[in-house]
């Protein structure tokens, strides 16, 4: 049994300038009590690898119009102007990656693969700079691991050994985010005891997890 | 009938049964209310799930269960979830029949831009160069021009989102079909002539001897 | 809904020569009764990937007693001393390939991507004639996609759609088999109506299996 | 005690408190039974599972749970399932804290081989080669030699099963600790004296002044 810890201390544990993983899809599945704190402490200089940046007032969105955020490594800003009009003032940095690429070059970081050899991007503005390598004559894109120092996560249910379940499409980039970072915290709608969630549905084995956030009062 | 819900109709008689679909933001999502009736098609959304459907009643909206473009949808009895890496495995791996994406530009080597408008604001590419990398069929639907500029051009002055050909191009004015030889005019829309599609397009077409007009309903199932 | 077949039209839908996937491990969540119709029709020629060649008698063991194996890619055969006769024999070849690379070359291969780059194998006799590419400094073996005409999969519960899930331990290849191969035929201990499989619990998509077995007389 | 218990026990106090740990076939798996009380240690098994525990009462085994030599298990309340692309991304993505594996030699350089003796039957490297390169920390459990011959070498005579420098040796004579200047004579089993492991040692082995005798239980945690 594993004690959990609050917003605030999870928060305190992350430094300003620090890389986050952060899950969610145009703020679903977003660790939002997590984010309020990061918000609340005034963090400065994050680094912010997701899929977007939602929307404003929600999300990630909530940290973009904090001026947490310095660098924003993304499939797209589109759902989010604040973003775009914080890149056009050079008030932060968004650097794009093709969705599946962006997943795969996590999962890689995770999984102790040297990168991803993909046909995505061959030809296109996303190539540049990227070497290609030939496997039986086709051609693919090498595109790079990526880890972070912290992966923020939003889970259904947590168990005290903090397994982790999702939920539809609430699950999206947390499950391989929890494989690619230094410091995993976690925050769960639902936090259940040991042995409740079976050995099947637990998507996150607790032992990947550092922390996770205690019930919400 | 508007010309949004014309090609979404077209675009819906390519949808074949038991197949695997993904539609984009905006135009192609109409796709889904014109499924010829007594097809089964699988709908995929790249965030995470097979098998969804239309928006709930109000009031019945789940937080966790949306698109791609973050609207509330439903999920079909049999519906799968799965998280990012599976969904482009996926798309990226050919398990994908289809999508249909929204377009800026297609040239004469049937190469789609559809991301980028370089000096505008820029959203990204989200899942779209995968989609068009990896899905077995592309299909875009688009008006044939904007703001009195032809869509379909000679050579993409936009970005290009894959290097890939894509496979058929349904507009207001025509079905285009880009091939290895050129773009084939395969049908124009219902009261427009082909001199007029020729007229609106900036790329050289191919013309065949008949080009007919453009079904909007599958001939045994007419247009309800 | 969609209709099952039975194990021996699923032997026929085999032709001979074909390349299998099979899940399994040393027998262990490995389809039964689709090998057992195999040997039954007297399958012949088939190139086998797999985790292992399990024991004498048990899942793919069955057809290299038989005599239908010609060729397999696993990364061991120590639990079958049959495998071992055959190939010191000459009548069966054997290809060892990593376990972690063996799995993640099949994940390749159903997921579009080029090849793994895997520390796994460097400076061993796995390394040998595959290239080397460095990442970063890093030097990393290059390892290609592995598919197959067929990938043979153990479930636990399918529904009349073809969703599928799988069972603690007996899980192992199975999923990334299904996404692997150009037909996918499954069994399952049990066959569930549509939508009581809930959607998070869904392993297998049944978009992606092309044939299952009936119930079991 | 036989000296596989010694053994065992000794690789034992390695263990971590919340740790996750890969014991391989054979004499490794001894290594659960002696877990200092009191250490919440995950054992992983790869085909597929954390959290297993020892073979259940005869009638209750699982056809579907087994470790990774196709033996019974149970389930521990909190454990984990998942399929082989997890299980060896847990290993090579440097999840797993710790392995324990049998050795047939290691060398100078402190490569282990373990998976093939030529001309021999092959049985295949299985997961060694991943659990060898990924894990944080790799212990080999091993009898000093075999058949009269010591099994810690100059140079591997056998195929290694990694390039990677192991971290640890325990053997039923000494443990050895691999190091870049080569390897260290760290402790000497009971009643075994420093002059007779260095004269069943083929390698050259760095002596430090004191050498003192393998503990088998922490001081803290008498052996039982």
């Amino acid at each position: 049994m594993r004690k959990g810890i609050t917003a605030a201390e999870a928060a305190a544990l992350i430094p300003d300038g620090a890389s986050l993983m952060i899950g969610g899809f145009v703020g679903v599945g977003s660790p939002e009590r997590i984010i309020d704190a990061l918000v609340a402490r005034g963090a400065r200089g994050l680094t912010v690898i997701a899929n977007d940046t939602a929307r404003p007032g929600i999300g990630i969105g909530k940290l973009v119009e904090a001026g947490c955020v310095a660098r924003a490594i993304v499939s797209h800003i589109g759902t989010n102007p604040v973003t775009q009009q914080k890149m056009l003032a050079g008030e932060m940095a968004v650097e794009l990656v093709p969705q599946g690429t962006l997943a795969e070059r996590i999962r890689a970081g995770g999984a102790g693969l040297g990168g991803v050899l993909t046909p995505t991007g061959l030809g296109t503005l996303a190539a540049e700079g990227k070497p290609v390598i030939e496997v039986d004559g086709r051609p693919f894109l090498l595109e790079r691991p990526l880890r972070a120092g912290f992966a923020l996560l939003h889970a259904q249910e947590a168990d005290h050994e903090f397994n982790l379940t999702y939920r539809l499409t609430a699950t999206n980039f947390n499950p391989v985010m929890a494989m690619a970072a230094d410091c995993v915290i976690a925050e769960a709608v639902e936090i259940v005891p040991v042995g409740v969630i079976p050995p099947d549905a637990v998507r996150t084995p607790g032992i990947l997890v550092h922390h996770l956030l205690e019930r919400a009062h | 009938m508007d010309t949004r819900e014309m090609i979404a109709r077209r675009v819906a008689l390519e949808l074949r049964d038991r197949s695997l679909v993904n539609l984009g933001i905006g135009l192609p999502t109409l796709v889904a209310r014109f499924v010829p009736p007594g097809l089964r098609v699988a709908f995929q959304s790249e965030n995470g799930i097979i098998g969804f459907g239309a928006r709930p009643p109000e009031g019945m909206e789940d937080p966790n269960l949306t698109d791609a473009g973050g609207g509330f949808i439903t999920a079909d009895p049999g519906a799968a979830s799965f998280d990012s890496a599976m969904s482009f495995a996926l798309i990226r791996g050919g398990h994908l029949d289809m999508t249909v994406l929204g377009g800026l530009q297609v040239d004469e080597a049937g190469r789609l831009a559809n991301w980028l408008v370089p000096g505008k604001l820029v959203p990204g590419m989200g899942g779209a160069m995968d989609l068009v990398t990896g899905a077995r069929r592309v299909v875009v639907a688009m008006q044939h021009a904007a703001r009195g500029e032809s869509k379909i051009v000679r050579r993409l002055t936009l970005p290009p989102t894959s290097a890939r050909r894509i496979d058929l191009v349904v507009t207001d004015l025509a079905v285009i079909e880009p091939r290895p030889e050129g773009l084939l005019l395969r049908e124009r829309a219902p009261g427009v002539t082909v001199e007029a599609v020729l007229a609106a397009t900036e790329a050289t077409l191919i013309v065949p001897g008949e080009v007919p007009e453009m079904p909007l309903a599958r001939p045994d199932r007419p247009l309800a």
